[in-house]
């Protein structure tokens, strides 16, 4: 990690906090109080979190946070191919999620892959009387129509945990009838303040019911190791898998990008976790380590220089062998990833980007826009705890602004103030931004683009900012009457 | 520990590539069509979303309206990603961030916090308040919050807060679209009634539509005529606004004074029957002049229904530019209806929807095969099979009420048809059997400005047509053999 | 006998298939395009036609005017065809069937019964004469022709027979255009400028445009400005008539007394500066008030200039609609760019349509690559060349004049592109290159109803980039493997 | 055929007689005059023409009419496929002819398949100092372009003739030194009336410049016929060559539907010519009887019942082995055109339809239509000859309207009285008359469908038929306002 104290000119941490004190004072004071533990400029060289993080999201502002739910369906279980996710309650939730997420999958949709909406689709009468018999019934069906479905989860929205099923009960039971796991995870969108708790309800679900259910038949060997918190977002996964490969590694599991239920199910008997999200999955490294002494590394994939020392990073863990192989692996790619930046930093050098996503690329794109010549001048999560934003810290230039959970209007103050050239956030903010002229690029699905992880994501990512910050689009917004 | 479900510990498999080439044919079967729409709990793939969503869309329709959810963050994030991802457009909406406490001691304090910053923060001239699943089921009284509100000072006591009961649990988007609807009439328009006034003006109800381009046909089409009009609620300059720098959260909408006076209207005409059948209900009993509510205007003769019910309404003469967009519409359906007769259709959507698309459908002589709504009632139904029953091209046809996309893929693989007319979520099912899929639905997350292309009246007949006839004719030129390849078609 | 060309008799032979393969392969390398580049004397697939199409066109634009080919009826046959196809409308238009006699005779005998017959028969308002290749090379004296007619009875005296001599073996159709309008409007303004007169409207000359929905648009642009206008010519109501049941061989076009009140005019704008050139040459010193030629506003830029323009002439502000319609143009551009952004185009066609379209892919981020005219100028040629240098997205753009669609093909082979814009005839190029055709030009006989979509204005902005994005995007729908294929693009 | 008189409810020589003085009532005297003797009521009894053909069309009217170049280019050269056709002189005849008749071609386009407009894009200069210097230049450069090309044909347009250039005298001189042949075809549009010079004048060229010089390698065979007159329009060919082929027969040539050079130059070889457009080509089916005593026959590939009679009819002239074949042939269809007629007819029967076509269709298509239940209230021919009406007077119910060259003034006011339920015509007629809500399809063109020819041809035929009549779009026309 670099030690340099970065800067901005223009951009102290007084003037920084100036800003953040003219956006607090749109609020009541009740809010002003809450929000302004929120809201402050970086330290870089403390290396610590300066906001605070994890909190009740304040009502009535406009928060870009999701819900348990989302966090469950959307991220940790609904990449998993092979298994049939059903939403189980009222239509909505499952019907928002469906396909508005971008982990790619193989196979054969509806045959061994399962890419669907699946619910339940309570209706009043099951809120009045339960819902565990509809639910006992639709995983017959479903094991029935999908026959090669590995697994079903059960994810629960908020009314059935409110009128007290017992999903539980019924999964072990149609575990048992169907010969296939059910896995039902209580992540009613209700529970905690963000998708976080949905993430950490799935990752206890994943170890109570899935992981050490499956053994890989072939002998453990030393280059086995797992991908975790790579979630395929426009094929991610497949630029990471095969770079790892390349490396010398046996990728045996990816949680759960284009994930297999039964590799998940073995993932217990590799040498190593390498993670990628380290906000939703760190739970499980942790737990893995504990109970199977697997160690765990979190690397970084986006851009040519977080690559380089992740890697080698990675590469310390093991012999000489990999060592080699990761070198010759940098040495192959590196030219390559310098022509890209010599074919855009030129158009691309000094533009200055703000952030705001969720719980990893605040932070780990940094540097991939430092490599093209660019300059992050405000970051912040939806959904980030403490120990991300002290990751922050020294990623981030000294003194530029950290948002968590910001509401829609203190991006706009400070986009104002800022005038970034580009900001890297999700599709509700988009729009806005646009019609402020302001170039833009959703960073949760890379604005239907990808992938941007790995070597072979960099190019794309590099083609997409230049189009996003150059297309002469923007030019046109103000008349010449 | 590893054994929670009771299961044994198995060993990775992957499953052999003859299995999944046998299941693959097999969904495509007839046995497995049987087997598929036998199911009785399971829903995969529905073509609706939750009331509150439409409930959003009804309160984005009126000018400085701040769409507020009463419930978890998470649901408002959905709906608004919903509607930013159809229209490409901000969808500014707020949510009182309901969490687990709320189980506990009730939405109270989420709701006046909320009511506070909201109002604060982003100044609305009302607040349109919903509700998701949590308050349903634990029962907030929405009432007593809101009053409550007002008396500790959160909200000025004159700012208008509409409030709509919306459970997911129960109907779909346009039912939200309905309830909110009719809350805030019903808010707005309180105690503004006054004997003998008459506005002059026709109250057209748009009802859950999420094509602007429809919206402004209407009011086109009601300029033509010279009718005054105000549109409940006008979602047109909301979600259609123009990129010139600067960002307005509220950039339309129906004026709140137009939408308070409009229960003194002269006319107040409601499109569809179905997406706003409460709301109808209501202002039927309480709007001044007269009132109707008739189909969605899609097709030749809908339109000419529609512009004798305008002329029948207000007096006035049907304008002679619409007599001649008329003839510009009949003359593309004369000209191109060799690109479309007998062409088999797949069709699903909401009620008011495909009641118009199945009757342009027939009009232009195609034949509208599967006919399908994923949340539908007996009466629509009965009303699908009417309109299939009037028209020989309807013969073949069949609706299916409540039964979801992936009970539509079991029909386009055991009977083909030429395309599917949806919604972006069809399109896995167009893919699998291999024919266009027609967007002339919501939403659309896939292809950009098709929300802007008006579907209904003549001009809608239009884009329509083109947009049919010329994919087939894509079709064709693409798969062609070479020899089949011709300048002209 | 058998051997009038002194060869051979030899045997009924079959191409080997490797000859064939062999050959197919080479015509698309670099090899071949030099040695296709090379040709001197051979024109294959010219996307141009000859005059008197243009011609044809013109005529057809004012009120009952007749057109009337001086020629062989062969000639007429073909020019109606090619109108009837591309608008799948009546094009009314006689002959005077000339034929070998004419040669020895001349034909002044062919046009006096042709002017007889028609006038009695069509009753027209004017018949507008033009020539095809026969009379122009025996050197039929028109002038001479039409007054004898006259004095002899076989038309009356005060009808206008405007006519223009259209060799085809000189420009192409534009060139028809611009001299049989020249021809109308000298013809019917002759004697009819009034010092001191003006009409207070605005004389709006679209060129040769086969677009009804630009000639729509413009009208609609003038009517939000509040500007009086007269359009020459008017095609729009002739190519664009209602079907009610009745047949009107004159459907609309241009009044005639306007047309003649057009030299009084306040102002004068022409749009397209190639296809006007004589016309406005000779207008711009014989028409009162202002004057002014300027490119056919294709994209946001060059429609900002028109209106501006506008609003100079004419001292009118610049409407607020036309700023909100500026708006959500942008607004289009801005939320869909990604698909369009660095696709590089083949792009031919018109010289004025070329220059509209290059100087949309370029505002738009798209690379404007093979920009060909099989019938232009060195003039052109550095125009559009000076276009391509003011962008960055012009930098890989070559220009090429006086080339046709087989070097075009032989373009496409050699470097790619995404897609290619021109007219139907292109279609064979693009299915070779495997890019989609966007029919942004004439003729267009193999797609429905593109006719009355304008590309002109910010309305053709949103038409041209939904219908190209929307294209883009369905061609990834359609050809993505299985595990590309996702619900949101 | 039939001699059963064929007539029409409300139709009589007078009413028919009545209708023809109405619209001659609009002519000028001269005008009147000259068309009065190509309009009459049939005389179905006398087999004969009932108007007077093939003369100068009236200057000033709308006629249908084409020119030699047409009939050369578009009819006989164009749909031989592996040939360069020349459009030589100015640059519209080629353009207006290219793509816009449908002779569909096998082949590789611009390999093996020459369907684009090859032109010499005559300029100013090239009328005033001649062409043939640059068509020398040309069909160097088309040689060495499409080194497959079988041979090349130059087709004059107007200018050519006038400024007495000498193709004949460089197509000789290329030819020699291409060492291919290359066809002077000296078609300019101001020959003749119409079409059918320069169909005539196509013909004569094959006799003096194609025919014997090609010889088929293998030994002739008592069942080897040639195919005329079939342009294969829309794919008729590839119906009618496959069912005469199932006949037994082998189709040496199609004359000229996608037709090869080589197989038209050896047709001098085969032991029948069968001709379906009498019109365009009876001149080279007399030319090969003189010359070389193959004898010919006309037959009719429209609807079941001519197809029946045809095929009967071509049977005469061969063997039982032919016959029993044909049988068979005509037992395995009947039945699927019974259905055919079947589905269709309940919709059609009494159906009124008026033809106005090229130089076949009028008479040949009548019994498809019967077939179907179908009346013909009046038919005439663009281009046609005595011997053309002679043989429509049988075909068309009596006393029905028989035009020659009409116009559309005409056409119209016939349609005004007749009321026909369809019109089969060509584009220039096409929107006048469905502006009148008559139903409409093009019948030189198929409008866009096809084939039409044989039984594969009958099927398409009846469906477009139904869908130009029934379709409801019709009933839409009145406004109910």
């Amino acid at each position: 990690m670099s030690t340099e104290i970065k800067t901005v000119e223009g951009i102290t941490k007084e003037s920084t906090q100036a800003m953040i004190n003219e956006v607090l004072e749109l609020y009541p004071e009740k809010g002003k109080k809450k929000r302004a533990a929120h809201l402050a400029p970086n330290d870089q060289a403390s290396g610590s979190a300066c906001v605070k993080s994890n909190k009740k999201t304040v009502p009535g502002v406009m928060s870009a946070r999701g819900c348990a739910y989302a966090g469950a369906k959307g991220v940790v279980w609904g990449p998993i191919r092979d298994m049939v996710h059903v939403s189980h309650g009222p239509v909505g939730c499952g019907w928002y999620s469906w396909g508005t997420r971008r982990n790619l999958m193989s196979g054969i949709t509806g045959v061994n892959s399962f890419p669907m909406q699946f619910t339940s689709d309570f209706q009043e009468k099951d809120v009045v009387y339960g819902g565990d018999k509809k639910l006992a019934t639709l995983l017959q069906e479903a094991k029935d129509l999908f026959p090669l479905a590995k697994g079903i989860s059960v994810l629960s929205e908020c009314p059935v945990g409110l009128i007290g099923d017992d999903i539980n009960q019924v999964a072990k039971v149609a575990s048992k009838e169907l010969d296939i796991p059910v896995i039902p995870c209580n992540c009613e969108g209700f529970r905690g303040v963000s998708q976080s708790l949905g993430h950490h309800i799935s990752n206890d679900t994943i170890r109570d019911y899935i992981i050490e259910t499956r053994e890989f038949p072939e002998p453990v060997g030393p280059y086995d190791i797992a991908l975790i918190g790579e979630y395929n977002i426009g094929g991610d996964a497949w630029s990471t898998k095969p770079l790892l490969e390349e490396c010398g590694f046996n990728v045996k599991a990816v949680w759960t990008g284009d994930g297999e239920m039964d590799r998940i199910a073995a993932t217990h008997q590799v040498k190593l976790n390498v993670i990628h999200c380290y906000r939703s999955m760190n739970y499980m490294c942790k737990v893995m380590e504990e109970k199977y002494g697997i160690p765990w590394i979190e690397l970084n994939f986006f851009g040519p220089t977080k690559i380089r020392e992740s890697l080698r990073k990675l590469a310390e863990l093991f012999d000489d062998s990999i060592k080699e192989k990761v070198e010759a692996v940098i040495a192959k790619y590196d030219p390559q990833m310098q022509a890209i930046i010599e074919e855009y930093k030129p158009r691309l050098d000094g533009k200055k980007v703000m952030l705001y996503v969720g719980g990893l690329r605040p932070r780990h794109t940094i540097n991939a826009y430092e490599d093209l010549g660019m300059t992050c001048v405000g970051s912040g999560y939806e959904f980030a705890h403490t120990d991300d934003y002290d990751r922050t810290a020294s990623e981030m230039p000294d003194a530029t602004v950290v948002y968590d959970d910001a509401s829609e209007i203190e991006m706009e103050h400070f986009a104002h103030i800022l005038k970034p050239d580009l900001i890297g956030s999700g599709i509700k903010e988009k729009y806005l931004f646009q019609k402020m002229a302001i170039p833009f690029r959703q960073m949760h699905s890379w604005d239907y683009s990808g992938p941007y992880h790995g070597y072979k994501g960099f190019p794309i990512f590099a083609r997409d900012i230049d189009m996003a910050v150059n297309s002469p689009t923007w030019k046109l917004v103000e008349a010449p009457f | 520990m590893a054994n929670n479900l009771g299961l044994k510990v198995k060993p990775v498999t992957e499953i052999p590539e003859a299995e999944v080439n046998r299941v693959a044919a097999w969904i495509n079967t007839e046995e497995y069509k049987e087997k598929n729409f036998a199911r009785q709990a399971l829903v995969i793939n529905p073509a609706h979303a939750c009331q509150p969503l439409g409930a959003e869309l009804a309160a984005h329709g009126f000018e400085g309206s701040l769409p507020f959810v009463h419930g978890s963050q998470g649901c408002a994030s959905y709906y608004r990603s919903t509607l930013n991802r159809h229209f490409r457009e901000p969808a500014p909406a707020v949510s009182d961030a309901m969490t687990e406490d709320g189980a506990v001691f009730g939405g109270q304090n989420n709701l006046h916090e909320g009511l506070e910053n909201s109002y604060k923060l982003y100044k609305p001239k009302m607040i349109s308040v919903f509700t998701s699943c949590m308050p349903e089921i634990i029962g907030d009284d929405l009432t007593a919050f809101i009053k409550n509100a007002r008396i500790k000072g959160f909200v000025p006591n004159d700012l208008p807060i509409p409030y709509a009961n919306t459970p997911s649990f129960n109907g779909s988007h346009i039912h939200g679209y309905d309830a909110m609807l009719l809350a805030i009439l019903q808010t707005l328009t309180q105690g503004k009634k006054v004997e003998g006034r008459c506005t002059g003006k026709l109250n057209l109800l748009p009802g859950f539509d999420a094509n602007t381009g429809n919206i402004r046909e209407y009011k086109r089409i009601l300029e033509a005529f010279g009718i005054p009009y105000t549109v409940l609620a006008d979602i047109s300059d909301v979600f259609d606004s123009p990129n010139d720098g600067t960002y307005r959260p509220y950039p339309g909408g129906t004026k709140l004074e137009d939408a308070a006076d409009s229960v003194n209207g002269k006319v107040t005409l409601a499109l569809g029957t179905y997406s706003t059948a409460k709301t109808y209900g209501w202002l039927k009993d309480n709007y001044s002049g007269k009132h109707a509510s008739i189909p969605m205007p899609f097709g030749i003769a809908k339109t000419d229904a529609f512009l004798l019910k305008l002329s029948e309404l207000t007096g006035k003469p049907i304008p002679a530019s619409l007599k001649e967009e008329r003839g510009h519409a009949v003359d593309l359906l004369t000209d191109a209806h060799q690109y479309i007769h007998g062409k088999k259709f797949a069709v699903y959507g909401d009620p008011d929807y495909l009641l118009g698309l199945v009757s342009f459908l027939l009009e232009v002589g195609a034949k509208p095969t599967h006919v399908l709504c994923s949340k539908g009632t007996k009466k629509l139904e009965k009303e699908l099979q009417a309109l299939l029953d009037s028209s020989p091209f309807g013969k073949e046809g069949k609706v299916y009420v409540n039964k979801d996309l992936w009970h539509l893929r079991s029909l386009v693989m055991t009977e083909p048809v030429d395309a599917i007319i949806g919604d972006t979520h069809g399109k896995f099912a167009a893919r699998d059997a291999k024919v266009p899929l027609f967007r002339f639905g919501f939403p659309i997350f896939d292809r950009v400005n098709l929300h802007r292309e008006p579907l209904i009246g003549y001009q809608g007949v239009m884009n329509m047509m083109s947009t049919i006839c010329n994919k087939f004719i894509d079709v064709v030129d693409e798969t062609c053999d070479d020899r089949q390849f011709e300048m002209m078609r």
